[in-house]
């Protein structure tokens, strides 16, 4: 963590952030769905923090739940704290982290136990995770949100003169005159004149609206703004404007900027650091250009050359995807993104249920002829927790170990196919004492954390955890095939 | 109207906000022609009704004891036969008369006021409280809005008729006052869960919407969100409603008076009491009393004329109620 | 979820409302002075001359002086083992209310369902022609037909089929030729057949069916022609709610995305209707069948009392009016009630059929 | 096929050419004119690429060239659409007269007989000579019918003849047909010609699904006899008891069906020429036919009335065989079991696909995306764009690929179209819209997208195009670009431009090239 002194100090620190769903229906309910799943990141003063990703990677729950407008589930939101405090409780909550992280299991109370009871006082005073409503509207001052649909951001029945007024009506204790006169002057600044103060929202365009939700937001003059898609609902030169805009009030008041979209251009242009999401973790964050130009993580890259580019003679070397994104509410195990990463290795997070499917094509005669001399395979049971799959026959075998050498070999030659990782994640094979099938055991796998690589530069992804004994990360080369080095 | 449209207008400066968007949901609601018809044809009965509740002499015929004093100034007895609608002695006897020589025209007038006067006081009172419980429960979800679901769902699950039958007449019992109140009570209790349950869906959409969100975010509590934000958008649809509700409870009030409540007494100027009147005659043949000579076969002004005014008033607030609902429909607003 | 737990799961919704529906009768119930509670034992329907019990018995018989949730629950027994409370003196009705019930119920069944599928049969049809042809001539009248159907109370248009319609004593026109009370044809009145005892018919109590059953064409007809003018006034209601729901739902359902994709398939017109449209248009109006059958159950306690029709709904009111028993009023109130959450189950079952999204 | 090549072909390469068209919306508030004078042409197997901001009127041009606007509030009020050299607009006078008395008073006379006639002819050309996929796959698709359900229904529409022809086929096989079949298979020395030979027979003898048994045999050691033994056998088994004759007629009755629509065609083309003399002539012969196939095909239509299901029922399967085929062809993850899935089941990215497995039902020759990949995500929209452009080169059918994005046209158009306010304002092969782009609002365009392949440079500012979208009930006179138009001249207001071609291929609208007008 480069603290140097020419950087401005940190504005808002996020750590361990989660926020789970409950899936009801009827009374009962099923299971949850992990929208924000542990994130920590932190934003500098009068920097813009880009935080991209596709559907359902949690972006715009990390969004309200920052802005306090749902509850979180765990973890901690620290919001405008004097530097020297933020100093300390990002050293602190990043050991506790590092702490839990490294060993899981063998935890040694002790050490946790100190670093706690050092932390507990300060999440009081400073957290914003656990605070009362009437705690929280102190700090409503100085955050505010832009929303992206600008027909729904806007009250139908109110006029734009108490729309924009609403925040310093209840934030501030200015009086009627000065909200009056600081409305006008936030109309001109958006680029819009003081007769639009007497209109419903209805009689304006979605470019106009988007300029008033955003002189509502900063009337109150906040620090930190969560814009959230600001410009996906509008057209290619309203969205120019619009972006024009938000850079020029940046850099007349310094506020800094939370900016969410799904549009990696947009993201490209406007922010200095950017934060890829992928099903409620954060797998990349980095310098915006280090980013687009030297990834580390496999979903960075297939994200980023999924682009098109807007110009005919650049060809690009493109990383499909197999697979559609998996639901929220059942993540995978391990490393979310293994089931569809092209580079994954077999720790990654392999469990029964990606295996189920690939043996059923093993047992295929066509495809392992040897196979065939084994009985057939009457049924494929997973066991999820015991990270083991059950395969029982339809008659016992002759041999047992002449059955697991058969099979042994069998997976080998799978293993040396082109996505034959998944079974290089099995550690054994148990045949059954009954002799009428086996069990396959997978390794247990490891859960990915995000790691400082290099400065700057913080990836999850377990290819750079130095796995046991191979200090150069298989890897490394992911950053070199830039999509862009030309 | 478009943002550019405007634009050429140069925009003028401070002019009633409220005013406008009157002007220009009127301009559009004129513009469905029927619905207009019907909004002047409902405004007419609510004329006559406060007329007469204003000025009863006006009309000649007061409330129900003027009613009887002027009975008992002509022969009150059980006249042989009800008068048929003639345009002799008088405008009162233009529709002709029903029992005991009640003439049909002024006592239809006479009783528009309780009609009219009784439903409005129910769906407002019906509306003001499924409203304000409904916006709640839709906003804040939980519990709360789980026990006013199932309340309105044991409400719904009883027909409304048979619902107002056992309340009218089992509270008639209850309450001390005895008279028409207790029908109206009745009526109420059975009909907030219809707004209720409008306002509750209406609210939970609502609550969904980002600008509910920004006042959260500029400072503004959960309460004042519901009546500053939530209540205002989901008063148009419930508008709506109140409109075509006004024209069922009229309809429910006549079925039980019909049915022989008699709210306010056998001679109580109302719709439904008239039709009650009426209803053994129509089994019985007109005869001209001296040549015992068959007129018509049946004696039908006494229930067809009451009824036709009935009808012609849900008619006209029923194109109302539509016309509002395309007219206050947001996406025509667009 | 499997359509059989759907139906589980509406089911087990059903109980709190079932129960909360007792609950509420109860509260009416308890609510009045005990007097009207205690009347069939004191003079009614309970006792002989000798028997009848003075206050003090009567109400320590009924249990009245437990603390009220016992009350509660014994009310429910009583439900469950068909003690439903018994008719008072004076009100025209002797007997428990449960066997009362149990005897005019099928004649009430008949009106509605009879309305009902008449109603069914003519709407869907007619609705889904209006529907596609909007603004259409046919689109006009159809509209203006459901208005008023809507608009015009049904216990005025019985009235009015009666003028029309009904039979006359003298000088009828001939088309006049419908009787305008009761259930019964004549013949049956002036001799009471072997079939038929204290007011109705057996075994099912449905009269049409027991002639037939019994091999009385004639008084079968008879009693067919008594039911034409109740379920005429009764459908028309209805009707109107069917035939402006099916349109909305056409119309709307005739600018979705997928009326564009089919046509862009090639889909010629009636196609497009039959297929997507009219298959999409039905779903909404199923769900609003069940407001309309609380409507029309309401409508039925009206048209009984202009027809003298012996149903529970002229039970309801000569129960309520002139005199108070209360039991037929909180029989009648829960028969009512059940009928309409069991009408809402099967509406909600044959919508979870018609509507894939619901079952998955 | 490199795009040089494209520009020197002849005319009749061209598959659609829409010819001054103008499409108005008569709305309470006033006239739209959504298009106005618009004129392209796209060629056989070419991609070419619309783009515009909304409100410009691309979606509506993808409605107008299959006549779906919906009527009312719309209506083609002029101009010509040939697809594939036939005018399927034909005379538009004849369908309805537009008497506009003032911008909200507009009187609309519709001529039933001539209306129901369009519709007829078009029913017939739209899924089966040009097929559209839409941008909102979960509205696109109907909610409470299966996908294999609606993809057939598409197959069922164009394809009877061919299915009935094959199945006849199949059921009268002999033995001699399969005799030669393996003697022809002998001869072929190559594998790979072999394995398209048996597809091809297999397809028109109705029996694909004994292919892989077919395929097996060829390859097998054993002899000619055998082989030709164990042939026959295979295909009797295929047979499967269909009741010919009902196939016979309804064949028969599709076929004369096919004849009516030629002759329908003819007699439209007559009256736009008015030439009544033949129109009249054709006219006869519809007539007459129309009165020979009630005579001929009533016994057919009574029995599909009465005995629907059992008629249908190898068409059905036929067509459910080929949806499997369509899907796996838009390579679908686990084909049999989306086949009776309904769409809320599945994801944005699966259902798109099968939408356009539904547009290629009967092979059409133009395929119309309207913003595809608008709704959906980045590496969903890569798979789809990639999908499109494999389709285009392996079934060479042209594509009018509609957007707003100018990196996906980039990315798969070789033509491109520029559109403002209903009018073509520029129109040249990709490299040249990109390199040498001359109409201001194609570079203001330009240079106000934000570009995720440039450095980024914190202080750098957008350059945008001032203003708003106008609305098309007043539309600005003269060209609609000048209120926004740094380069604004004072003819530009008064007069509007006429699309000009400066160069090879590449048309401009706008004075500062050329001072060309246009009238209307």
């Amino acid at each position: 963590m480069e603290s140097d002194k020419n950087q401005k100090n940190i504005v808002l620190f996020v750590t361990n952030l989660k926020k789970y769903f409950p899936i009801t229906s009827g009374f009962r309910n099923k299971g949850v769905v992990k929208a924000v799943d542990g994130v920590t990141f932190w934003v500098r003063e009068g920097e813009t923090l880009g935080i991209v990703g596709e559907t359902g990677c949690g972006k715009t729950t990390l969004g309200r739940t920052i802005l306090r407008l749902i509850d979180p589930t765990d973890g901690e939101i620290y919001y405008d704290v004097p530097s020297d405090e933020m100093e300390n409780i990002i050293k602190l909550e990043t050991e506790l982290q590092e702490k839990k992280e490294r060993d899981g299991e063998n935890k040694n109370d002790t050490e946790v136990e100190t670093l706690l009871k050092e932390l507990i006082p300060l999440r009081k005073k400073y957290s914003l995770s656990n605070k009362s409503n009437k705690e929280i509207i102190q700090k409503r001052k100085i955050m505010q949100p832009v929303f992206q649909d600008p027909f729904s951001s806007l009250d139908p029945r109110k006029l734009v003169k108490d729309i924009i007024a609403e925040p310093m009506k209840l934030l501030t204790d200015m009086s009627n005159e000065e909200i009056e006169k600081r409305t006008a002057d936030l109309l001109s600044e958006i680029g819009l004149n003081e007769d639009h103060m007497y209109r419903f929202p209805h009689e304006f365009s979605g470019g106009q609206r988007q300029r008033i939700g955003l002189a509502r937001a900063i009337s109150i003059e906040p620090k930190l703004l969560v814009l959230d898609e600001p410009t996906s609902a509008l057209d290619v030169s309203v969205q120019a404007q619009i972006l024009n805009i938000l850079k020029d009030v940046q850099e007349r008041r310094g506020i800094t900027y939370l900016f969410i979209s799904h549009h990696l251009s947009v993201i490209r242009m406007m922010s200095d650091r950017v934060a890829v999401m992928y099903l409620g973790k954060i797998v990349e964050l980095a310098e915006t250009d280090r980013l687009f130009t030297d990834m580390l993580h496999p979903y960075t890259k297939a994200l980023l050359s999924a682009i098109p580019v807007p110009d005919p003679k650049t060809k690009v070397q493109r990383v499909v995807l197999e697979g559609e994104i998996p639901s929220p509410s059942d993540p995978p195990k391990g490393c979310h993104f293994h089931p569809r990463c092209p580079v994954a290795l077999p720790v990654c997070g392999w469990s029964p249920r990606d295996m189920s499917g690939p043996l059923q094509t093993m047992f295929d005669q066509f495809r392992n002829p040897e196979l065939s001399i084994l009985p057939e395979v009457n049924e494929i049971v997973v066991d999820e927790d015991g990270n083991s799959i059950e395969i029982k026959f339809v008659s016992a075998v002759k041999s047992s170990d002449e059955m697991v050498n058969i099979i042994n070999k069998v997976i080998e030659k799978e293993q040396s196919l082109p996505n034959g990782v998944k079974f290089r994640s099995i550690k054994e094979i148990i045949p059954a004492p009954t002799g009428d099938g086996f069990t396959i055991k997978l390794i247990d796998p490891k859960v990915p954390h995000l790691r400082e690589i290099r400065p700057g530069h913080f990836a999850s992804c377990l290819l750079y955890d130095a796995p046991e004994g191979n200090t150069q990360p298989e890897f490394a080369d992911v950053g070199k095939q830039a999509a862009y080095s030309r | 109207m478009d943002a550019n449209v405007f634009a050429a207008k140069g925009g003028e400066k401070k002019r009633n906000p409220g005013l406008d968007n009157f002007i220009t949901t009127m301009k559009l609601f004129v513009k469905t022609r029927i619905a207009f018809v019907g909004m002047i044809i409902t405004l007419i009965y609510f004329l006559i009704a406060l007329l007469d509740a204003v000025y009863p002499q006006y009309l000649g015929v007061t409330n129900l004891s003027s009613m009887l004093a002027f009975l008992h100034g002509q022969s009150v007895s059980a006249s042989a036969q009800p008068i048929a609608p003639t345009t002799v002695g008088g405008w009162y006897y233009w529709l002709g008369t029903t029992e005991y020589n009640i003439p049909i025209f002024p006592s239809i007038l006479a009783s528009l006021k309780y009609d009219l006067g009784s439903s409005l006081l129910i769906v407002a009172l019906g509306a003001a409280t499924g409203v304000i419980i409904g916006t709640i429960a839709g906003y804040f979800g939980g519990l709360l809005d789980e026990i006013v679901m199932r309340i309105t769902d044991i409400f719904f699950s009883i027909p409304f008729l048979v619902f107002a039958i056992a309340m009218a007449v089992i509270l008639s019992r209850v309450l001390p006052s005895g008279s028409s109140i207790d029908v109206i009570i009745a009526l109420t209790i059975i009909w907030w869960p219809i707004y209720a349950r409008l306002s509750r869906g209406n609210a939970l959409t609502i609550k969904s919407l980002k600008f509910v969100e920004a006042a959260t975010a500029s400072g503004s509590s959960r309460m004042r969100n519901v009546f500053v934000h939530v209540m205002p958008n989901v008063l148009s649809a419930v508008f709506v409603q109140f409109s075509l509700d006004l024209g069922s409870i009229v309809q429910i009030f006549a079925g039980l008076d019909f049915i022989g409540f008699h709210i306010g007494g056998v001679f109580f100027p109302e719709l439904g009491n008239l039709l009650n009147i009426g209803q053994p005659y129509l089994a019985q043949p007109y005869l001209n009393l001296t040549t015992g000579q068959v007129l018509s076969s049946t004696i039908w002004w006494p229930i067809v004329i009451p009824g036709i005014f009935l009808l012609i008033f849900t008619v006209a607030i029923n194109l109302m109620g539509d016309g509002l609902r395309d007219v206050l429909d947001p996406k025509l607003r667009r | 979820m499997e359509l059989r737990y759907y139906i589980v799961r509406r089911l087990l919704v059903l109980i709190p409302t079932i129960l909360g529906l007792t609950l509420l009768i109860f509260i009416l119930m308890r609510s009045l002075p005990t007097t009207y509670l205690i009347a069939p034992y004191t003079a009614g329907a309970k006792t002989t001359a000798a028997k009848a019990l003075d206050t003090a018995t009567a109400i320590k018989l009924l249990g009245l002086n437990y603390p009220v949730p016992v009350q509660y629950l014994d009310y429910l027994n009583n439900l469950l083992h068909g003690n439903w409370g018994y008719m008072a003196a004076g009100g025209g009705y002797t007997g428990s209310v449960l066997t009362l019930i149990g005897l005019y119920l099928p004649n009430t069944a008949q009106l509605a369902i009879g309305a009902t599928v008449l109603s069914i049969i003519v709407a869907i049809p007619l609705g889904t022609y209006i529907g596609a042809r909007p603004n259409s001539v046919a689109d006009q009248s159809g509209r203006i037909f459901s208005l008023f159907g809507y608009a015009m109370p049904a216990f005025w248009l019985a009235l009015l089929l009666q003028i029309i319609f009904g039979a006359k004593s003298v000088g009828g026109a001939p088309w006049q030729i419908f009787p305008i009370t009761g259930v019964y044809p004549e013949s049956v009145l002036i001799h009471t057949p072997a079939w038929m005892a204290n007011g109705t018919s057996y075994p099912t109590h449905i009269f049409i069916l027991d002639a037939l059953l019994n091999g009385d064409p004639s008084a079968a007809w008879g009693g067919f022609m008594h039911i034409v003018l109740p379920v005429l006034a009764l459908t028309y209601g209805i009707l109107a709610g069917i035939l402006r729901f099916i349109r909305a739902g056409m119309v709307d359902a005739a600018n979705q995305e997928y009326v564009k994709t089919a046509r862009a398939k090639g889909v010629n017109e009636k196609l497009v209707i039959k297929r997507h449209v009219r298959r999409n248009a039905l779903i909404p109006t199923i769900t609003v069948m069940g407001l309309l059958f609380a409507g029309l159950l309401g409508g039925v306690v009206l048209i009984e009392k202009v027809f003298a029709y012996p149903g529970i709904g002229l039970l309801t009111v000569n129960s309520a009016l002139p005199t108070l028993q209360i039991y037929g009023i909180a029989g009648t109130t829960l028969i009512f009630g059940l009928l309409l959450v069991s009408a809402n189950l099967v509406v909600d079952i044959v919508y979870a059929f018609v509507d894939p999204r619901i079952r998955y | 096929m490199l795009v040089e090549d494209k520009l020197v072909e002849n005319e009749e390469a061209v598959y659609l050419r829409v010819e001054n068209l103008s499409t108005k919306f008569f709305t309470s508030k006033g006239i739209v004119k959504a298009i106005d004078n618009l004129s392209f042409e796209i060629r056989k197997g070419e991609i070419f690429g619309l783009v515009g901001e909304s409100g410009c009127g691309k979606s509506v041009t993808a409605l107008s060239v299959m006549d779906l606007i919906q009527d009312p509030p719309g209506r083609i009020t002029h101009g010509k659409i040939y697809i594939d050299n036939f005018n399927i607009i034909g005379d538009l006078d004849r369908l309805a007269k537009i008497d506009v008395r003032s911008e909200t008073d507009v009187r609309i006379k519709r001529n039933k007989r001539m209306i129901k006639r369009h519709n007829e002819i078009l029913s017939k050309i739209r899924g089966d000579k040009i097929a559209m996929i839409f941008q909102e796959p979960f509205l696109a698709m109907n909610p409470v019918m299966r996908i294999g359900e609606q993809i057939s229904e598409s197959i069922l529409l164009h394809n009877r003849i061919d299915i009935a022809n094959s199945i006849i086929r199949r059921e009268n096989i002999d033995r001699g047909k399969s005799d030669s079949f393996i003697e022809y298979l002998e001869t072929i020395k190559g594998t790979e010609r072999a394995l398209k030979e048996i597809n091809v027979w297999t397809r028109e003898y109705g029996v694909p699904d004994a292919e892989l048994k077919i395929i097996e045999l060829s390859r097998s050691a054993l002899s000619i006899n055998e082989k030709k033994e164990k042939m026959y056998e295979l295909l009797l088994a295929e047979k499967r008891g269909v009741n010919l004759q009902a196939v016979f007629e309804e064949r028969e009755y599709f076929k004369d069906r096919e004849k009516l629509l030629e002759l329908n065609m003819e007699m439209t083309g007559y009256e736009e020429k008015n030439d009544e003399v033949n129109a009249r002539r054709v006219g006869e012969e519809i007539k007459e036919l129309r009165r020979g196939m009630t005579g001929r095909n009533i016994s057919f239509l009574l029995k599909q009335k009465l005995m629907k299901k059992q008629y249908e029922r190898p068409f059905l399967q036929e067509a459910r065989r080929r949806t499997l085929e369509l899907l796996k062809l838009v390579n679908i993850a686990g084909a049999e079991r989306v086949i009776d899935s309904y769409p809320h089941e599945m994801s944005g990215g699966m259902l798109q696909r099968a939408m356009i497995a539904m547009a290629l039902a009967s092979n059409p020759k133009m395929l119309i995306a309207d913003e595809p990949t608008t709704a959906l995500d980045v590496t969903t929209q890569a798979q789809i764009l990639e999908l499109i452009k494999n389709l285009n080169t392996v079934t060479d059918s042209a594509v009018l690929f509609i957007t707003h994005d100018l990196a996906v046209i980039a990315e798969m158009c070789q033509r491109v179209g520029v559109m403002y306010a209903g009018n073509l304002v520029e129109s040249a092969p990709v490299e040249i819209i990109f390199s040498n782009m001359k109409h201001p609002y194609t570079i203001g365009l330009m240079a106000s997208v934000p570009r995720a392949d440039k450095k980024r440079d914190k202080a750098m500012k957008l350059e945008s195009i001032p203003g708003a979208v106008p609305n098309l009930i007043s539309p600005p006179t003269g060209c609609r670009f000048h209120p926004r138009c740094k380069f604004k001249m004072d003819i530009c207001s008064e007069k509007k431009p006429k699309l000009v071609e400066i160069e090879k291929d590449h048309k401009v609208a706008c004075f500062l090239y050329s001072n060309e007008v246009e009238e209307n």
